[in-house]
């Protein structure tokens, strides 16, 4: 592969590499259907499933699926959630947001004020169904992303997120109460995550309302696209030149940038 | 699991980092306080780790204290630790160095959270048990990695480590693929419980091998194994001297992990000499090849960057020849090589970038030829680059000098005595690379009037090639302990 | 086994390698990354075809899990792709016109 | 109590110049007074210390300094007669270069870095010369190529950087080769101790083929520091280090390095009997040979002082191979006190090329007329440090000569004899020339760049008295060859001790 | 019978449609096409997944796979399209 060059310049491979790795991965495609089919054959058929269900009562919840998402595997979703995030911090260190489109007509504001409610309430449901049917942390905060863009969509620079500050909180939230929750299990003797079974709902419903307001502000400001406008996300001439020889003695470091008083 | 507080090492060391992460997060005005308050605690986490390993043998830890089947692992054996201990010395070293490296207040308030994350990813990344959690390691790790990257925010960074992003992502796609076969065969994600199924399943050869074929591949490429390390000089030359340093010296180490844990402990009933040679031979083009083009670079941080191609290389060679020495005395002591090879290597590439990083600040670039008169008038810095460069040529003492001894020895003793040739090929070409820094030091430029200008740069760049070449040079021999601890504890 | 696991299973598998051949051949940035997605959600495809388990049994819902996560750290990489990429283009413009 | 003293001796040999080294990298470059005390306790340190080695290895006592780095890998100090012989010559002569040094570099720059790297390499030197088996040896020798090249490149200017280029590519490849062949080595064997008559006679004849290439590896690792022709090629250029480099490590603690090395795999690992046996030593006679004439030859034609030094020192290093490659203990005798005697003959000859470069700017043979009668002191040294050379009785160079000769005359190898003859020829080719200049020809109306230093004497006294005494010391190690604790009576002591007589 | 060959045909037409759209968005030049063509596939693979018991991962897939995804995709594409309009205009001038 050589550089990704931009969007508009699609210079294709020529046609002969084409066919030939179509032809070699339709090979391995082949491969590794045949693979497959050992494989489901091999014997290991409930693989999970019948261990997952057997254990299902002692885990605070009914909708297996979140049992396994934040009770058997939480710490896979404690690390996803972490993932996101790190995405996030990855886009904000890209830069300010561009601004926002224009002012929505009538038509976009009305619809606006109706759907933005419905998705929130909606998304409230979603998390809360999601101990005993489909639905959960995911498809909650989900939902709240969809609102935030589509106000974003409307107009609103900050997608309907608070300001930086508050912002970030909105950010850590889940990780941060779903390490303090494990920690505190943990100072208590109960090993990091393990939730004594009378409290497990009630714990699972507190991490997983705040991952909801984590991936619902991570989805929102990813699609923002930047650090939220504000004092902090003026570009400066820093932000062009990485190799600022700031600490060399003939030139002594910038003064702080702060524009506050 | 009586004493279940012997295994909070275990989780701290994970989730340490995570919460300093979300702190620096939310209170950014405090970055650089809470970073290396985090980093320090982490560090000890690690340290006490260590401590709990050596006087136990390995840990395991059910999280959610879930049968084995249902429940994610960490553990931690010999081989583990050691990377961990190395990879948090390490890390405290960068964080240090970091503390005064940035500036600008936008891009120290992106660093800490990052990197605090990348930091939790890699610990996760040691002591995972668990292959699909081990993806989300590999993920986590991959986009941090990636967005620190282009920290810098021009051009050359960004298509770097957009290229390295996407790169990344699909040999994660193609390990996943991996997971799902080996979840579909034997059902069950635990490392522990694959291997048994694996070694008692020889008739699903085929599931295995396809397995191992897409997991490796998938993770050779994030390791950079020659030719597909095309990605990572310019996303390991463009990036901040800190990501540099953590790319290079933690990150494609971690994954180089990931790949020897599959080689030797999932799918060894199908590694043998056959399977072995291939990256063994691949390893061999690197070494000479990143070698080769280190030796060309204009710029300092690219000859670092092609120096890991190569070093990565080295770690490959050992394949075969554990593959040809039954178990024993001989094996254990080819282990211990290949530990400490990948630990010094650590320590001296980390203390490289760093000391390159300040040596870019001084001078305003990184062009080699230009560098003289700044190399000389920091003579600690240069110090550093000449002791990291030794332990990158392999020279005495270093740690991966007795690597290189005992890889010589068993390549002449198994008979490949191919791989010798190859080892000291890549060695000439290292001195030359590594030399044709340090000429430039000895010019005419007026003499320095102290050793040390700025202390919290230069200290620990100075400290992590110190190590690299004095302590695991001349006191190799915990790295031997820590590995019959892990004996002990696959054997009980 | 049952012939649906097999058939979805194996769909997974065409999308997973239609993805791998679109990511190498394909240049431009926006193909890639949907080149990506399509590999993934072949991968995703499997894990979801091997937890059916006939619509009379209750699925696996380990693969399920597995699957939700993977998807949001799909998101999660293609928002930060699409964003070096923009800068990327930015930087591009900025250099066309001085 | 005894034991841990025992024990830790020859480590502490070793760290009574490293540390000090590493303190004067530490300090700011003005701190001339700290520096030059640490230099000096570090000289006095090391050297009161051989002294209680002396004393130990005479009453009998065994030193041993045992590390162990990693399971089966040791880092093994311990002091034999051979490395007392070593020790002891690079300690007292690392004093008296110090003393020099601190003298030659007043008002240089870097001094911070050269005394810290100087002290590395003896350091090094010292630990060569302890070693206890050849996973030590190695590392202290690669160590020693790491140290000096920063004191080769140390001037600054392009020669000295072209210099200190060659003189790495040389070494570290040399150095490539040994660790080849002491890795093949312990495949074979184990790990691979010094041992007085040899550790391999042992070894089943089917690897005698292995043992002859891993031979030829060892002795083109050693032959590149010691200067065997065609290795040499670093040595002249490497002459544009300052005069104390050139003095105490091209004269003494580079080049005996390798010599001393070839000493050690021909007599404590192969065995001259196997060595031999296995037509080993033929080899090494004859490039010996060639190397001492050739160096000779080359000698005659130069005009730098420092270079036909230099070639010289090619040529008379290669005594001590030729020593060793003859079968028998007389010509081991001769080899090996050429170590000390061509050790303190041309550190002699070096410090009075650098007193007449510092003080008259004269760096070359054809600028020397009459140079005596201006510095007679440094001159007479100069002339002891040559004839003895030449080999002229009672100075040190005719012992070494004379006991090769019968060394020779004892194997049955006339031809050493012929060798000799031809070198002492040579010798007092490229020698007398200079005596007569000196001290015959007319002053020149002015000198190239004269400095005064304000003393009563011809140059300042950290210069002039360095060669004086190492003159003094030609003469005394002739004239009292027979004492006890002479360099030619320890020498007969490991001649006794490798023929097992 | 008739029900598991109709179940059968059921799948199979789910499956080829899910393939036809995957083919459709990957080789499609056009980005703001093919991110159609993507968001589609990713709803009928929700779509597919309902059907496979996993109204979880289905309901995830839409909202976050296809529906954010796409989203962030589309705008990408709008601005691919910005600047490939530009530059084509660059180079009539």
């Amino acid at each position: 592969m050589s550089a990704p060059a931009g969007l508009d310049r699609a210079t294709e491979r020529s046609r002969d590499l084409r066919l030939l790795l179509a032809v070699l991965l339709t090979l391995l495609g082949v491969a590794l259907t045949l693979v497959y089919l050992i494989a489901l054959n091999a014997g290991a058929a409930p693989r999970l499933a019948d261990l997952a269900y057997e254990r299902l009562p002692s885990t605070g919840v009914q909708n297996p699926v979140t049992a396994v998402l934040l009770n058997y595997r939480a710490y896979d979703t404690l690390m996803e959630l972490a993932v996101l995030l790190a995405a996030l911090l990855g886009i904000w260190a890209l830069g300010p947001a561009p601004p926002g489109f224009q002012r929505s007509g009538a038509v976009l504001a009305a619809m606006v004020s109706w759907v933005v409610p419905l998705l929130i309430v909606t998304g409230g449901y979603m998390l809360w169904v999601g101990g005993y049917a489909p639905g959960g942390a995911f498809q909650a905060g989900a939902l709240l992303g969809a609102a935030g863009v589509i106000v974003r969509l409307a107009g609103d620079p900050r997608a309907g997120l608070p300001g930086e500050a508050a912002q970030r909180w909105l950010l850590v939230a889940g990780v941060l109460v779903f390490t303090l929750v494990g920690l505190g299990l943990m100072a208590f003797g109960a090993g990091f995550l393990t939730y004594p079974p009378t409290l497990a709902k009630w714990l699972i419903l507190l991490i997983e309302a705040a991952a909801t307001v984590a991936i619902g502000a991570a989805l929102a400001a990813a699609y923002v696209g930047g650090r939220p406008p504000g004092p902090d996300a003026r570009p400066t001439a820093e932000d062009e030149d990485a190799l600022t020889p700031a600490q060399t003695p003939a030139n002594p470091p910038a003064p702080p940038l702060d524009p506050r008083p | 699991m009586s004493d279940a507080a012997l295994t909070h090492p275990l989780v701290l060391c994970i989730a340490l980092p995570l919460l300093g992460a979300m702190l620096v997060t939310a209170l950014p005005r405090w970055s650089v306080r809470l970073g290396i308050l985090a980093a320090v605690a982490t560090a000890a986490a690690a340290v006490a780790l260590a401590a709990t390993v050596w006087q136990q043998g390995t840990l395991h830890l059910m999280l959610g204290g879930w049968d084995r089947q249902l429940a994610i692992a960490l553990r931690a054996d010999g081989i583990a630790t050691a990377l961990v201990l190395m990879a948090n010395l390490v890390a405290l070293g960068i964080s240090v160095y970091a503390s005064g490296y940035f500036h600008d207040r936008v891009r120290v308030r992106s660093f800490w959270p990052l990197w605090l994350l990348l930091w939790a990813g890699l610990n996760g990344l040691f002591l995972a048990g668990d292959l699909f959690n081990l993806y989300v390691m590999l993920e986590l790790l991959g986009i941090a990695a990636a967005a620190l990257g282009a920290l810098t925010g021009n051009r050359d960074a960004v298509a770097a480590n957009l290229r390295y992003l996407l790169v990344g992502l699909l040999g994660s796609i193609s390990y996943l693929l991996g997971v799902a076969l080996l979840y579909t065969a034997y059902g069950t994600l635990d490392l522990g419980l694959l291997a048994a199924g694996i070694a008692d399943s020889p008739q699903l050869l085929a599931v295995n091998a396809a397995a191992m074929t897409l997991m490796v591949a998938g993770l050779a490429l994030k390791a950079a194994l020659f030719p597909l390390h095309f990605w990572l000089p310019p996303a390991h030359a463009n990036a901040p001297a800190p990501v540099s340093a953590a790319l290079s010296a933690l990150v494609v180490k971690a994954v180089f992990y990931l790949i020897l844990r599959l080689w030797l402990d999932l799918f060894w009933p199908i590694t043998g000499m056959a399977a072995a040679m291939l990256p063994a031979l691949l390893g061999a083009v690197a070494i000479v090849w990143g070698s080769w083009r280190a030796l060309r670079a204009e710029r300092l941080k690219l000859l670092a960057a092609y120096s890991t191609v190569a070093q990565i290389g080295y770690l490959f060679l050992f394949l075969p020849l554990l593959a040809a020495t039954p178990p024993g005395p001989a094996r254990d002591d080819l282990l211990a090589a290949l530990l400490l090879m990948a630990v010094t290597h650590g320590f001296a590439k980390a203390g490289f970038f760093l000391a390159a990083g300040l040596v870019q600040t001084n001078a305003g670039h990184d062009r080699i030829d230009d560098l003289g008169g700044t190399a000389q008038r920091l003579p600690a810095t240069t110090f550093a680059i000449a002791l990291s460069g030794s332990a990158l040529i392999g020279l005495p003492p270093s740690g991966s000098f007795i690597g290189k001894w005992l890889l010589m020895q068993s390549a002449i003793a198994t008979g490949q005595w191919w791989w010798v040739i190859v080892v000291t090929t890549g060695s000439l070409l290292a001195s030359a690379y590594v030399f044709r820094v340090l000429s430039r030091a000895f010019g005419l430029e007026p003499t320095p009037m102290r050793f040390i200008t700025d202390a919290r740069a230069e200290v620990p760049a100075l400290t992590l090639a110190l190590v690299s070449v004095a302590v695991l040079g001349l006191a190799s021999g915990p790295v031997w302990t820590l590995l019959g601890l892990s004996a002990a504890g696959v054997g009980a | 086994m049952l012939i649906a696991q097999f058939l979805y299973g194996g769909a997974g598998l065409v999308l997973f390698t239609l993805g791998l051949w679109s990511f190498l051949v394909h240049e431009p940035l926006l193909r890639k990354i949907i080149a990506l997605n399509v590999t993934g959600a072949g991968v995703f495809h499997v894990l979801i075809a091997i937890a059916y388990r006939g619509d009379a049994a209750p699925p696996d819902p380990v693969p399920h899990a597995l699957v939700l996560t993977g998807i949001v750290v799909a998101v999660s990489a293609t928002a930060l792709a699409l964003m070096l990429g923009a800068r990327l283009q930015d930087a591009d413009e900025e250099d066309q016109t001085p | 109590m005894s034991w841990d003293y025992a024990a830790l001796l020859p480590g502490a040999i070793v760290v009574s110049s490293l540390l000090p080294g590493v303190f004067i990298f530490l300090l700011d470059e003005e701190s001339h007074v700290l520096r030059t005390v640490l230099n000096l306790f570090g000289a006095v340190a090391k050297l009161v210390l051989v002294g209680l080695l002396i004393y130990g290895v005479w009453l009998g006592q065994v030193f041993e300094t045992r590390i162990a780095i990693a399971p089966g890998l040791t880092l093994v100090l311990n002091a034999d007669a051979l490395s007392v012989l070593f020790v002891t010559l690079s300690t007292v002569l690392w004093l008296v270069t110090t003393v020099y040094a601190i003298g030659y570099l007043e008002h240089s720059t870097n001094r911070s870095r050269f005394f810290g790297f100087f002290s590395l390499c003896v350091s090094a030197t010292v630990g060569i010369a302890l070693s206890g088996n050849l996973l030590t040896f190695v590392i202290f020798y690669e160590v020693l190529t790491l140290a000096t090249y920063p004191l080769v490149a140390h001037r600054g200017t392009p020669e000295a950087t072209r210099g200190a280029k060659i003189y790495l590519a040389y070494t570290l490849s040399g150095g490539l080769l040994l660790l080849v062949g002491a890795v093949w080595l312990r495949t074979l064997t184990g790990p691979v101790d010094f041992v007085e008559g040899g550790m391999l006679g042992d070894l089943s004849p089917d690897l005698h083929g292995q043992l002859v290439v891993i031979f030829a590896l060892l002795l083109a690792g050693l032959g590149v520091k010691a200067a065997l022709v065609p290795l040499h090629g670093w040595l002249p250029q490497s002459m544009v280090a300052p005069a104390p480099v050139s003095s105490l490590l091209h004269a003494v603690a580079v080049v005996k390095a390798g010599a001393f090395g070839i000493v050690r795999v021909v007599y404590d690992v192969y065995g001259v009997t196997l060595a031999s046996q296995l037509g080993l030593l033929t080899v090494l006679g004859v490039l010996a040979s060639f190397t001492i004439v050739y160096g000779s030859v080359l000698a005659l034609t130069q005009d730098g002082l420092k270079k036909r030094l230099a070639y010289s020192t090619v040529s008379q290093v290669s005594y001590i191979a030729l020593g060793t490659s003859l079968l028998g203990p007389v010509a081991t005798v001769g080899g090996l006190v050429h170590l000390v005697h061509q050790g303190i003959m041309k550190i002699t000859l070096f410090f009075c090329a650098g007193n007449y470069a510092e003080t008259l700017g004269v760096a070359k043979v054809s600028q020397m007329d009459g140079i005596g009668r201006r510095m007679p002191l440094t001159t007479l040294a100069f002339t002891v440090g040559a004839l003895g050379m030449i080999g002229l009785p009672p100075i040190a160079g005719f012992v070494s000569k004379w006991y090769l000769g019968l060394g020779g005359v004892e194997a049955g190898q006339h031809w050493v004899l012929v060798i000799l003859a031809s070198s002492t020829l040579l010798n007092a080719g490229y020698f007398l020339p200079i005596l007569y200049r000196a001290w015959f020809r007319p002053l020149p109306a002015e000198w190239p760049n004269e400095h005064h230093f304000g003393t009563r004497f011809e140059t300042m006294h950290a210069l002039l008295w360095p060669p004086v005494i190492t003159a003094v010391f030609c003469l005394l190690a002739g004239l009292l060859a027979a004492a006890p604790f002479s360099p030619l009576e320890w020498a007969r002591l490991i001649a006794e001790r490798e023929y097992g007589l | 019978m008739s029900q598991l060959t109709l179940l059968i045909v059921f799948d199979a037409v789910l499956l080829v449609t899910l393939l036809v759209l995957a083919f459709a968005a990957v080789l499609s030049p056009e980005p703001r096409r093919a991110v159609m063509l993507f968001i589609a596939f990713g709803l009928w693979l929700s779509l597919i997944w309902a059907r496979l018991q996993a109204p979880d991962v289905a309901l995830a897939e839409a909202a976050i796979g296809a529906g954010l995804g796409g989203a962030l995709m589309l705008a990408a594409a709008r601005r691919a399209a910005r600047t490939a309009s530009r530059s084509r205009g660059d180079d009539a001038s």
